[in-house]
């Protein structure tokens, strides 16, 4: 059963269409996230289905019911901020209860729902703290507690943790994984920043300029992005671009001065044909060292620059005309201007059509 | 005023046949010593009725009264009587209906045979119908002259304007201000009046003023008179008083000579406890011209459509004409009481001799009588300009003058 | 109270179709209802009436079918009272602006300046904006009185010569009732520059101290452009303010000596009620409010036409 | 957000001047000081004429203080001083306006804040257009207005009368004033309001809806009690607006309704005699001592929330 499906969405803001014919099918208990760049349409999407924009046309159902026009409130699903957006007048217990008391819930479940949120959070002792009092962390708890005590069966995140320091983020990205895991529920999730969305995502959609791109689980996007787009905003550091032809019968990828054999390459409609492409390889599919021999493309490179990252290595480089970066694990010992032997399969990689930059 | 009293006493002239007691709100400008102790004699007799006298005095002059009074009447919400220079200024809300007619009033108190001099009902009368009750006669006609101020400078008394004007000098020696004026519009206007009347003669000031001659306006005859008035302008130079009972004040301490004012001002020199023909003189005309214009205070009744108020209306109406209170607010005020049956001779000098005046039918209408307020205004800022700026030539004045004359309707 | 509310879409209604678009917001737009009747009934209703009967011979009464075209506008334009009113209300406006905007914000960059007893010198600087029109008027007449006030005062000092008296002055009358009007409302300009100037991030001090730019050149080259919007809110203030210029004349020189402190706004309010020409006071506001429309319009072009996207 | 404002408008920003006696700061000082003379001197003035009897004032300049105090002009301006054949002062005036200005008060900025309210967060098609000219109304010259607004009231008068059966006039009561205060504060208080609401996170209030919060329940559970500043300036600005309104009162009142302002311009204006001038300046302080009160009482509160949104926009 779908839990929330989105028909043919399309709104408008005066002339400018922000959201174009959109198509979304949402499983129940699936976590899916909305990742793009900032003024994608992604948040516009989520406050859509939130209700919280009166969309141009189209249908919006959640849990099999159309909800298209009914109030925010109606639609069973609760919604956590990236500015948190606690009411700050009102103490934690107050924020908590007051969707509850607005529903016209009687006081007993109100007081139980409140008590389980807080359990499950870990926030009992803050409830007669007024916001001001709580810390980023907590505070987004909170956030995440008043859509925990609706009871609801979709949980609306809107870059949630954005406003968080690193350490901070990386600990709530885990317990909302948990969170997820425990309650079961269908989570759609609106993040700019990929590690999120590749780490909590069961499908990941990803958006431009209005239009879902791609949407897929995240080792698919990863592994096959399905343009030229998806490839470069997913991964990183970034995925190389090389620009060239594909050569008849889909054997060989030529650029200028550099041939890369295509052998096994899997296409996704067909068999290559011959055609101007973009060939993506991602930096950390390129061996070094020893095992070179064995990939089915080999060439020697100097080392531009390299930054040294701890627990691996990128080294800068230039190949085939265009700036390659890749990825060396572990500490390796190399320094500019070294000359190094490197090797990677181009079958493993992307190709894109030239003018499409539909993946092929 | 106590309220309680003034109801009880109510009471006990219901029995006596009177209609049921009404409050009875009364608008008015009369807010100086003089023009408040003979308001309060229409207070006394209309509470001694029965009625209740609500009293709402608005300060600062008629022009900022007319103002409130008007659009009370306009916005449905009016005041059961109120004081309105009669004349031409409630034409418009009687035509709209908005005053209440008094015909009856009139009929059955014999008001045709009783107001002396006519012209004051005729002002009140529209189609036939009377609208207003006149309360008293003003007249603008008088120089108030100071003794105390020439026995400093020790010149005598002058007796007419000529000699006035020939001892402006010795009261500037003197340290005296020769002429006290208000600089409201209405004071130059007015006193403008006064010069025109006294100079130029009455057969000028109606053929400018009545029918509206804009030629006789920009005349030789006018142009002496507007000399006059520079004249005058230039005498009153050092008073920088604002209001005209400040300037009658002046008068009465003797640091100015004289002021050109209307025969309210007497009640200020009552009130003061000057004695005509001792501590001041007045000069009705200038001592040129012994006229006196008829101009004066009338009130109206806006309708309120409530018969009970409506006789309590009409009962005011009557009251305020009647011969008692006729004599002590007209003495109060040092105006002239509307009726010739009464007997005032408990009055001061002043007023006999105005009243002789009267008698002799020396009369004029007053500029409300016969200009529009439109018109009015128009020369009221022409004077308070040409009062207050010495570089405004006698000669420029008349030309926007006899403009004004020319366009008046 | 109607937490349930659900700012006007019913639950009521068949959830597939779409609502109409009148009752959408149905609640906001009723909740809006005295703003709108005020926007259009009042603001475009009465000034509409208004200039139609100013085309009029309206006397005490308005009389809709008395049309005399352009005649009342004739004569006003003919009127040295009126001449003389535009020409004070031109000074005053423009002196009052500049010179509120500037003690404005002046007072505010010098209490901005850490000082000791700041809340004493602004309360001080702001206390004359609680008094009204009327009582400005009356107590700077007293204080520029010739025979007891500041004239007097200098000249038993023994400067004999010394001569202060505006007010009887024709010819700088209009500057003493300025002395009032800005010291009635300099101090609530202070107020939002202050606010304004407290705006502002400390930061920017910060990195103006490290590249040794004078105090005053920061205020000026950095700190003002800086305060664009503050400047806006305080300039509209003003202007609003000054077009209604009445009380205060009223009250400190009835427009006198002579006519020479006439303003606009007192000529319509004596030629509708006292002088009982309606059709001339509509005439001068109607021109009053030309005059707004001239300053106004390319102004509101300039700050909201170029953005108008959002 | 309330963090955020708390400490806005309390903190001087500028530069630190150094030294106590540099240069600079006798500068500094210096201007403060002269422009606090010239802020004070017209108080000083009333306060000391106000004291003096009437021969010490025809005798003495404006600004020696009284030789014998005498607080027999206060009692004068309070209980006595006389408007026609009324005499009692501007004490009744005190409590006409009291009774215009607390109505008058609250209705226009609950109307005003809803506007605001519904303005910055439940714009709906034409929303902006009112506003824009109700802020074009803030420019239209009152005497625009004055007379038509005199025949509304007439007709609204006429129109309630008729659908409720008994007798109202709007005209010359105290409701009809207050609806004039109301419409002529709107411009300046929606704009205030509107401005700061516009402030507030737009995703507080998709929260609030979330909730299950309408029109109303967002207006008084969640804006109105973030919204204290704002309100705080608002009722500074109305209370001393309608407080020292003339014109207004003098038009839509009537003689026992009239504000203090319009006893307190009749009082000056019946001279009797002479003008005493310690009654006047008398009358002048008793008039202007509540929004002074107010002024000095909340000053600080009012700078705070002028910093917390007024200036934005």
């Amino acid at each position: 059963m779908t839990n929330v499906t989105v028909k043919d969405l399309t709104l408008e803001f005066g002339a400018v269409r922000v959201l174009d014919k959109l198509n979304l099918e949402i499983e129940e208990g699936e976590f899916l996230v909305l990742l793009g760049a900032s003024g994608c349409g992604k948040s516009t999407l989520l406050n859509c289905i939130a209700g919280l924009l009166d969309i141009t046309d189209g249908e919006i159902h959640i849990g099999g019911r159309n909800v298209t026009w009914e109030e925010p409130s109606e639609r069973g699903i609760g919604m956590v901020f990236q500015s948190y957006a606690l009411y700050p007048q009102m103490t934690v217990e107050g924020n908590l209860s007051f969707g509850l008391k607005n529903a016209k819930v009687p006081k007993p479940e109100i007081a139980e729902r409140v008590a389980r949120a807080a359990e499950i959070l870990q926030i009992e002792p803050l409830l007669k703290r007024k916001p001001a009092a709580l810390s980023g962390g907590q505070r987004q708890r909170v956030a995440i507690g008043r859509a925990l005590v609706r009871d609801v069966d979709v949980f609306l995140f809107d870059e949630p943790l954005s406003n968080l320091d690193a350490k901070l983020r990386a600990d709530l990205r885990v317990e909302l994984k948990l969170l997820h895991q425990r309650l079961q529920n269908t989570m759609i999730y609106v993040t700019h920043d990929q590690v999120e969305a590749m780490t909590l995502a069961d499908r990941i959609a990803i958006m431009r300029g209005g239009v879902v791109q791609q949407i897929a689980s995240p080792a698919e996007v990863y592994n096959r992005p399905s343009n030229k787009y998806v490839a470069g905003f997913i991964g990183s550091p970034t995925i190389n671009f090389f620009e060239g032809d594909i050569a008849e019968g889909g054997v060989e990828f030529a650029t200028a001065d550099t041939k890369m054999p295509l052998t096994g390459y899997e296409a996704s409609q067909g068999a290559l044909s011959a055609r101007p492409a973009w060939l993506g390889i991602r930096p950390e599919s390129v061996i070094t060292g020893t095992d070179v021999d064995t990939q089915p493309f080999t060439t020697e490179i100097t080392v531009e620059l390299f930054e040294a990252m701890g627990a691996d290595t990128l080294v800068y480089t230039t190949l085939a005309g265009t700036p390659f970066r890749f990825r060396m694990s572990g500490q390796a010992r190399v320094a500019a201007g070294d000359t190094l032997r490197i090797g990677f399969d181009p079958a493993q990689g992307s190709l894109f059509d030239k003018t499409t930059e539909e993946r092929l | 005023m106590n309220f309680m009293k003034a109801t009880t006493a109510g009471i006990a002239f219901c029995a006596a046949g009177a209609v049921s007691a009404a409050d009875l709100e009364v608008t008015h400008w009369w807010t100086s010593g003089g023009e408040a102790a003979a308001v309060a004699e229409f207070a006394k007799a209309l509470d001694a009725t029965g009625h209740t006298w609500i009293d709402g005095a608005i300060a600062g002059s008629g022009g900022t009264a007319r103002p409130i009074i008007i659009s009370r009447i306009i916005g449905g919400d009016p005041m059961h009587a109120t004081q309105l220079n009669h004349g031409r200024q409630a034409e418009e809300l009687i035509e709209a209906g908005l005053l209440l007619d008094i015909t009856d009033v009139a009929e059955a108190q014999g008001w045709k045979d009783i107001i002396n001099p006519s012209s004051l009902l005729d002002s009140c009368t529209v189609d036939g119908k009377i609208y207003c009750a006149p309360v008293n006669i003003h007249s603008w006609q008088w120089i108030w002259l100071s003794h105390k101020a020439y026995e400093d400078a020790g010149v005598p008394v002058p007796s007419n304007w000529d000699e006035y004007v020939a001892s402006a000098a010795a009261l500037e020696a003197a340290g005296k201000i020769p002429l006290a004026m208000g600089q409201q519009a209405w004071q130059s206007s007015g006193a403008f009046g006064v010069i025109n009347v006294a100079v130029g003669g009455v057969e000028l000031w109606n053929k400018i003023n009545v029918e509206k001659d804009a030629e006789a306006a920009g005349g030789a005859e006018m142009a002496k008179v507007f000399e006059a008035a520079a004249a005058a302008r230039a005498m009153a130079a050092n008073s920088n008083v604002q209001d005209w009972n400040q300037a009658t004040n002046l008068v009465i301490t003797g640091q100015a000579g004289a002021q050109i004012m209307g025969d309210w001002a007497q009640g200020e020199f009552q009130v003061a406890g000057q004695v005509a023909g001792e501590d001041y003189t007045c000069l009705p005309g200038l001592g040129v011209n012994e006229v006196i214009s008829t101009g004066g205070d009338a009130f109206y009744f806006p309708k309120q459509g409530d018969a009970d108020i409506e006789a309590a209306q009409k009962e005011l109406a009557a009251l305020l004409v009647s011969p008692e209170v006729q004599v002590n607010f007209n003495l109060k005020k040092g105006s002239l009481p509307v009726r010739g049956d009464i007997d005032l001779s408990s009055a001061n000098d002043c007023m006999k001799k105005g009243l002789e005046i009267l008698a002799a039918g020396n009369i004029l209408l007053s500029g409300d009588q016969v200009l529009s307020a439109d018109t009015s205004g128009q020369i009221e800022d022409l004077m308070v300009e040409f009062w207050n700026d010495p570089s405004y030539s006698a000669a420029d004045a008349q030309a926007k003058y006899a403009e004004i004359i020319g366009d008046a309707d | 109270m109607a937490v349930t509310d659900s700012g006007g879409t019913e639950s009521a209604r068949t959830p597939a179709k779409k609502p109409n678009r009148l009752f959408k917001n149905l609640t906001a737009k009723l909740a809006s209802v005295p703003m709108i009747l005020t926007a259009i009934v009042v603001f475009i209703g009465c000034t509409g009436w208004t200039i139609y009967h100013s085309f009029t011979k309206s006397r005490l009464l308005p009389a809709p079918d008395k049309w005399v075209g352009l005649d009342q506008y004739e004569r006003l334009w003919s009127t040295r009272r009126w001449l003389v009113s535009i020409e004070n209300l031109a000074i005053y406006g423009i002196c009052s602006l500049v010179l509120s905007l500037v003690i404005g914000f002046t007072l505010a960059a010098l209490l901005d300046r850490k000082i000791r007893g700041e809340s004493v010198f602004r309360t001080i600087f702001l206390y004359p904006f609680a008094l009204s029109f009327i009582v400005t008027g009356l107590v700077w007449q007293w204080v520029l009185n010739p025979d007891f006030g500041i004239q007097s005062v200098v000249q038993r000092w023994g400067w004999e010569s010394f001569t202060f008296d505006p007010l009887n002055n024709a010819d700088i009358v209009i500057y003493g009732i300025l002395i009032a009007g800005i010291w009635q409302g300099s101090g609530f300009i202070m107020v939002i520059m202050l606010a304004g100037l407290r705006g502002i991030d400390e930061d920017i001090w910060k990195a103006t101290r490290v590249e040794g730019i004078p105090v005053w050149k920061t205020y000026i080259v950095v700190i003002i452009p800086m305060m664009r919007p503050v400047f806006v809110t305080a300039l509209v203030l003003i202007a609003a303010g000054i077009i209604k210029v009445y009380d205060l004349v009223v009250a400190q020189t009835s427009g006198g000596p002579g006519i020479s402190s006439e303003v606009p706004a007192k000529y319509v309010i004596e030629k509708m009620f006292q002088s009982q020409n309606l059709g001339q006071g509509f005439a001068a506001s109607t021109m009053m409010l030309v005059s707004v429309l001239v300053v106004l319009i390319p102004w509101a072009y300039l700050e909201f036409g170029g953005k108008r996207r959002d | 957000m309330t963090d955020a404002t708390a400490n806005k408008g309390v903190t001087p920003r500028g530069a630190k001047p150094r030294r106590r006696l540099s240069p600079t700061n006798i500068m500094l000082y210096g201007t403060l000081f002269v422009a606090s003379v010239y802020y004070l001197l017209p108080l000083y003035v009333m306060i000391v004429t106000s004291l003096k009897g009437m021969p010490e004032i025809r005798l003495g300049n404006v600004f020696s203080p009284p030789v014998e105090v005498t607080f027999e002009p206060w009692v004068k301006a309070w209980a006595e001083a006389c408007t026609g054949i009324n005499c009692d002062g501007l004490s009744r005036g005190f409590w006409n306006s009291v009774q215009i200005l607390v109505p008058s008060v609250v209705i226009s900025i609950a109307i005003a804040s809803v506007n605001g309210y519904a303005l910055s967060l439940w714009k709906f098609k034409g929303s902006e257009v009112f506003f824009t000219i109700l802020i074009f109304g803030a420019f239209i010259p009152y005497q625009v207005m004055i007379y038509p607004i005199v025949i509304l009231l007439r007709e609204a008068g006429d129109v309630l009368s008729a659908m409720t059966g008994t007798k109202i006039r709007l005209m010359g009561s105290v409701w009809g004033l207050v609806i004039v205060h109301t419409i002529f504060g709107m411009p300046i208080l929606t704009l205030l309001f509107r401005n700061y609401f516009a402030s507030v996170p737009e995703e507080l209030f998709k929260a609030a809806r979330v909730d299950g919060a309408g029109f109303w329940g967002i207006y008084f559970r969640i804006m109105l009690p973030m919204a204290l500043p704002i309100f705080v300036v608002a009722m500074i600005l109305q209370v001393t607006g309608i407080w020292n309104d003339f014109l207004f009162g003098v038009i839509f009142t009537k003689p026992e309704t009239y504000p203090m302002t319009v006893q307190l311009n009749n009082i000056v204006n019946s001279v009797q005699g002479v003008k005493e001038y310690n009654v006047n300046m008398a009358a002048t302080l008793l008039t202007g001592l509540v929004p002074l009160i107010i002024y000095f009482a909340s000053g600080k509160l009012f700078v705070r929330g002028i910093a917390a949104g007024a200036v934005k926009g």
